[in-house]
């Protein structure tokens, strides 16, 4: 349990995202934490030195909605979160299709624990960026 | 509407010390649009953790990155220190600031060195890297080691420094400063340099704030936000001055990795002269369990760790996220609307360290 | 010694490597340890290098980049390997993203130990290489370097023998 | 400036003549691991402390240590743990 935490679902994500913002905060990053059975997804935002975290519990095969459109900078951290787990991420701003820091050749989302099968993350064949 | 060109910058590139592809997209020489393609060092070591027991992974942190190596080790030990509710004695918290700070003028000094090399000037290039060996030769004397310190642990630091030692730091610290304030002034004076940097690479302090810059590119920004102000390890007891710049440009960033060396020299004598006694680590015992996010302010800005331990000898999630993977967003917001030939000036104004964005 | 081994080229492509080993080699570039002494020059074009420096290990996309570098460089070519992470992986050899040392990729023909090597080291790696560049020039067929594996045991004179011959075995492996 | 560029024309190079003249290694630098074998009791808590996985110790009875320095990241983990101290770091560099 961290400091300043507010559980968040899917639906209220993006309107607790905007809020922060209204309120001042910078946009840190985006931790994602295998539970195994779901997947924990930290927000973290930081005003003044004090951080402040929404957790989103998210189902193994659910999508998650990309907050890009509230904060540009975190349309890295959630290429990196497709790559690495393997969630679906839906309305990046920029979508590298699972080839962000993967390529051909590398496990596909091997961060994710293997207990159950992994979703196929969307791929273009070239892998190039769209 | 001109005709558009793609031309990929990297990955192997004469000025670009380490792999990154930019693909700029050009409307004759002018560069709209660009968007990075990382992923050539990507080495997947978050997950090693679950391999190796935490006072391993503490070299694993170590290796992050070659530049601040020591820095990510201390940000991975503050974080267990945390968990497990360790107090580490005061000895140690002042060698940390030391190395810490010792490590940041080393990597100032890269940086200037290979942003001269970025537009050609080869005599500062070669002058800043030579005043660094003074400070890879003292990290070796004290550390055992030249890049990977390798000295920090869980529950304090592994060697101690002796009086003879610190006698020596100072030396060197001397030696540095006249060395500053004789190149430091000619490079931050140069007509040829001023041409390249001034207003080139702009950043405004509303764009820096919205994009999540850190370090000396929020800095150079306007944003006085330095995370040391928190007062971790010693720095509430030595105090520091922030060094900032409002212009947001090439020129600026300079202008306050600059002024940050030599604030980094007066603290390490603030620190050496406050130097307290007595054991530099505490035992530590038993397994972390819990969550935390530990940060610390590096070269290049903030770094953040976010590290779970379920009560095994391995920990269960350990998240890195590197000053440079915050600065990525910033730098795409500089190129569009600079020349080609400002490119790798701007890339490298950022001071880039693609391995620790990469992990 | 003919022209290119009195004033080789370099070319440094970095793979997958933590900068330490990267910035030890431009160290070695610059005043303290200045490798120009020997007529070396780090270039920026594979085509025009002798020697390729290989730091850091190899991940699934640099493969293609380091195989293309490598192929572009004119004939002969040594390749330098620094650091630990190039022989064996180093403390990344179980990350899921290595696709392993950079003998899985090109033909290495020094490698430099050690994490990262100091200046020194990687010079004497240079130097050794300038050697086999020689020897490869007057048409000789080079082996790839090995990477024996110290083994001790016990002080007995009896089985010191043996001892050398596995040292030997492991390092052919 | 001037003070200095009088310096590096007429004063002494920067440079150290390596391979020529070979500078000490400073004490207590880590170069590269040694083990005095004759101590040696085949614990094995070097292999185990090992980040790198680059210590092998074979067991009873045929007692072995085997060291692959091309795997070695010279942290000096192992020299702090041993408990007879017969690894050491040696300051010189290699061969």
């Amino acid at each position: 349990m961290l400091n300043n935490e507010l559980p968040v679902t899917r639906d209220t994500l993006l309107n607790e995202v905007a809020a922060r913002r209204h309120q001042g905060y910078r946009f840190v990053t985006v931790t994602c934490v295998d539970l195994g059975d779901r997947f924990d997804i930290l927000y973290h935002f930081d005003k003044d030195y004090v951080l402040y975290n929404l957790r989103l519990s998210l189902g193994r095969t659910e999508n998650l909605p990309s907050i890009s459109s509230i904060f540009f900078a975190a349309v890295l951290v959630e290429n990196e979160l497709k790559d690495l787990f393997g969630i679906p991420v839906t309305d990046l701003a920029i979508d590298y299709g699972g080839r962000f820091l993967l390529s051909e050749g590398s496990p596909v989302a091997p961060q994710r624990k293997p207990d159950a099968p992994p979703a196929q993350p969307a791929q273009t064949k070239d892998g190039a960026v769209k | 509407m001109s005709k558009r060109t793609i031309i990929p910058f990297g990955p192997q590139h004469p000025v670009l010390p380490e792999p990154i592809q930019l693909r700029l997209v050009m409307e004759e020489e002018r560069v709209v649009e660009a968007l990075p393609a990382v992923g050539y060092i990507h080495r997947g070591l978050e997950k090693l953790v679950e391999k190796k027991d935490y006072n391993q992974c503490v070299f694993l942190a170590e290796r992050v990155c070659g530049i601040c190596s020591f820095l990510h080790s201390v940000t991975y030990c503050q974080g267990l220190e945390e968990i497990m509710s360790v107090t580490i004695p005061d000895r140690a918290r002042f060698l940390r600031l030391i190395w810490g700070e010792v490590h940041r003028v080393h990597s100032h000094l890269l940086w200037l060195g290979l942003l001269a090399d970025s537009f050609g000037f080869e005599n500062v290039f070669m002058h800043a890297w030579r005043c660094r060996e003074m400070v890879l030769d003292l990290l070796e004397r004290t550390a055992g080691h030249r890049v990977m310190l390798g000295v920090s642990c869980v529950g304090g630091v592994r060697r101690d420094i002796s009086d003879e030692g610190l006698a020596d730091i100072l030396r060197t610290v001397d030696a540095l400063q006249k060395e500053f304030d004789e190149f430091v002034p000619v490079v931050l004076n140069d007509y040829s340099i001023k041409q390249r940097t001034v207003g080139v690479g702009k950043l405004t302090k509303e764009q820096a704030a919205e994009l999540g810059a850190v370090g000396p590119v929020a800095r150079a920004s306007g944003i006085a936000r330095d995370f040391r102000e928190t007062g971790y390890a010693a720095y509430g007891e030595v105090g520091f001055k922030i060094v900032t710049e409002t212009a947001g440009d090439c020129y600026a960033r300079m202008k306050v990795r600059c002024g940050e060396m030599y604030e980094c020299l007066n603290m390490v004598r603030r620190a050496v002269a406050a130097m307290p006694a007595g054991a530099i680590n505490v035992p530590v015992k038993g397994n972390p369990t819990g969550e935390v996010v530990a940060r610390l302010e590096q070269p290049r800005g903030e770094v953040i760790y976010y590290l779970k331990g379920n009560g095994a000898k391995n920990l269960e999630r350990m998240r890195i996220r590197t000053p440079t993977f915050a600065n990525l967003a910033p730098l795409l917001a500089m190129l569009p609307g600079c020349e080609l030939a400002d490119v790798p000036v701007i890339v490298l104004s950022i001071d880039p360290c693609i391995s620790c964005t990469e992990r | 010694m003919s022209a290119s081994s009195k004033s080789p080229w370099i070319v440094h492509y970095n793979c997958n490597s933590c900068n330490g080993c990267d910035i030890e080699f431009v160290a070695c570039l610059t005043p303290m340890y200045d490798v120009e002494r020997f007529g070396i020059l780090h270039v920026g074009n594979p085509k025009h290098a002798d020697i390729l420096v290989v730091t850091g290990s190899v991940n699934h996309r640099d493969v293609r980049v380091l195989r293309n570098v490598y192929a572009q460089m004119p004939e002969p070519k040594v390749v330098v390997a620094l650091g630990v992470c190039t022989s064996s992986g180093g403390i990344f050899a179980d990350c899921y993203n290595i696709f392993g040392d950079v003998s899985k990729v090109i033909p290495v023909d020094v490698y430099v130990p050690a994490c990262p090597p100091r200046p020194e080291a990687m010079i004497d790696g240079i130097v050794q290489a300038l050697g086999i560049l020689e020897r490869k020039r007057a048409g000789e067929v080079m082996p790839s370097a090995a990477k024996p594996v110290l083994t001790l045991r016990p002080t007995a004179a009896a089985e010191a023998a043996p001892a050398a011959a596995q040292a030997a075995e492991q390092g052919n492996a | 400036m001037i003070k200095r560029v009088f310096s590096n024309l007429f004063g002494s190079p920067a440079t150290r003549l390596y391979p020529f003249t070979r500078r000490e290694p400073f004490a207590g630098s880590r170069g590269q691991l040694k083990n005095d074998i004759a101590k040696c009791i085949f614990c094995g808590q070097c292999q185990r402390r090992c980040p790198a996985d680059a210590i092998v110790v074979g067991k009873k009875p045929d007692k072995s240590w085997a060291f692959d320095r091309y795997r070695c990241i010279v942290c000096g983990y192992c020299v702090e743990v041993c408990p007879v101290k017969c690894l050491s770091m040696d300051p010189k560099h290699g061969d």
